[in-house]
């Protein structure tokens, strides 16, 4: 498209304080939608992991180029808190947050 | 400007080496450890490193006339216990992804990130 | 009050002798050698002075999350050029008469005093 | 009179930028004043010295205690400087900065 990073933009519904939609410019309808990012050339995505399955938490644009955001490809990482485990990436290559490219 | 300072013509000084004045650099803060926080795991922080020395006007673009002084002191030779020191003087905030009892929370944290540093 | 500080117990900590954390403590200038100023010769300017140790929150009123993060690191083992500092984050002005080339002067000097602490 | 220490007030008319006048309440004429101090127990006074002579530069009430006013007398130190000789003092009793009691 441009020259700006694409990446898939969600947000969870529920027990979801603040956004990220403030870090690129949101297209598409209600159910999935692509953000340009404004910020940076990085994506990134939260997923709840629970019984082998994974749902998505939250998916878009990171403010930033510097924190870690060196692979092409979603490779997670787990965290371990308040009961759950939660798999995160930084990744910088366009829709590279769509899934998970390889759990850690 | 008002103060006087000695210029310590050393050799050491001039150099743009491990003896370069207080200055910021670039260092990165893992994140692992708080355990609250998703993303990002690591971030640059930076940090102020580096001696105070004169003359403070043409090296180091924050100081105070307090900082001036001591350093005067210690130059003639009263001990201080506590020797000026080269610290941030202004910050940054850093947007971070953290989880609380609540759930998933977008935040600004303060003072993340060294921007200037100064010798104090 | 967001970080996990490691909780230190020692002994030394505790007390109040030359182990106190950081604090202000006062210290007398001498301002001879600063031949312009007239008034006063000499005046309590102030010094920070005390290590900077966990927990941050309970004994120093003014530091940063930079400075939490750092701490973290160093008491993690990861070496640190620069380790965090006691300055005086807080500083007031002084009136004092000076000399200048026009005859004599009154002048605020700003930030001569430190009046508050803080680990950066 | 009050609890206010007095002292002389004088500022030279000539080379003076600024004033003490502040630091107190002045009374009394046009030649010669007296300042009740607001700040502190403390008098300063400055003179310069010329073949032998002192001529009063400033004299009023200096802004704090803890500068070193810890004489009752006005025991002066010189300063060399700009090609003049000033006497200054501070001392801390009624009025103690009108004359200079040991010249330094």
């Amino acid at each position: 498209l441009s020259w700006n990073r694409s990446c898939v933009f969600y947000e969870h519904p529920h027990n979801l304080q603040g956004s990220m939609r403030h870090r690129g410019h949101v297209l598409g309808g209600t159910e999935s939608s692509t953000i340009l990012c404004n910020s940076s050339q990085c994506c990134f995505g939260i997923w709840n992991q629970s019984h082998g399955r994974l749902q998505a938490v939250m998916q878009g644009c990171w403010g930033s180029d510097r924190d870690g955001c060196d692979s092409p490809a979603c490779k997670t990482s787990p965290i371990h808190t308040m009961g759950a485990i939660l798999q995160r990436c930084l990744c910088h290559s366009d829709l590279c947050n769509a899934n998970v490219s390889w759990l850690g | 400007a008002h103060w006087q300072e000695k210029r310590k013509v050393s050799r050491q000084n001039r150099s743009a080496g491990p003896q370069a004045c207080c200055r910021l650099q670039e260092l990165t803060v893992d994140l692992h450890y708080e355990k609250f926080i998703i993303v990002p795991k690591r971030y640059i922080a930076n940090n102020c490193e580096g001696p105070c020395r004169f003359p403070l006007s043409t090296r180091i673009p924050d100081y105070s006339s307090h900082t001036v002084l001591l350093m005067g002191m210690q130059e003639r030779g009263a001990p201080l216990r506590r020797s000026p020191c080269c610290v941030p003087v202004k910050y940054s905030d850093k947007e971070i992804i953290r989880i609380t009892t609540e759930g998933i929370q977008v935040t600004m944290f303060p003072n993340m990130v060294a921007e200037e540093c100064g010798c104090r």
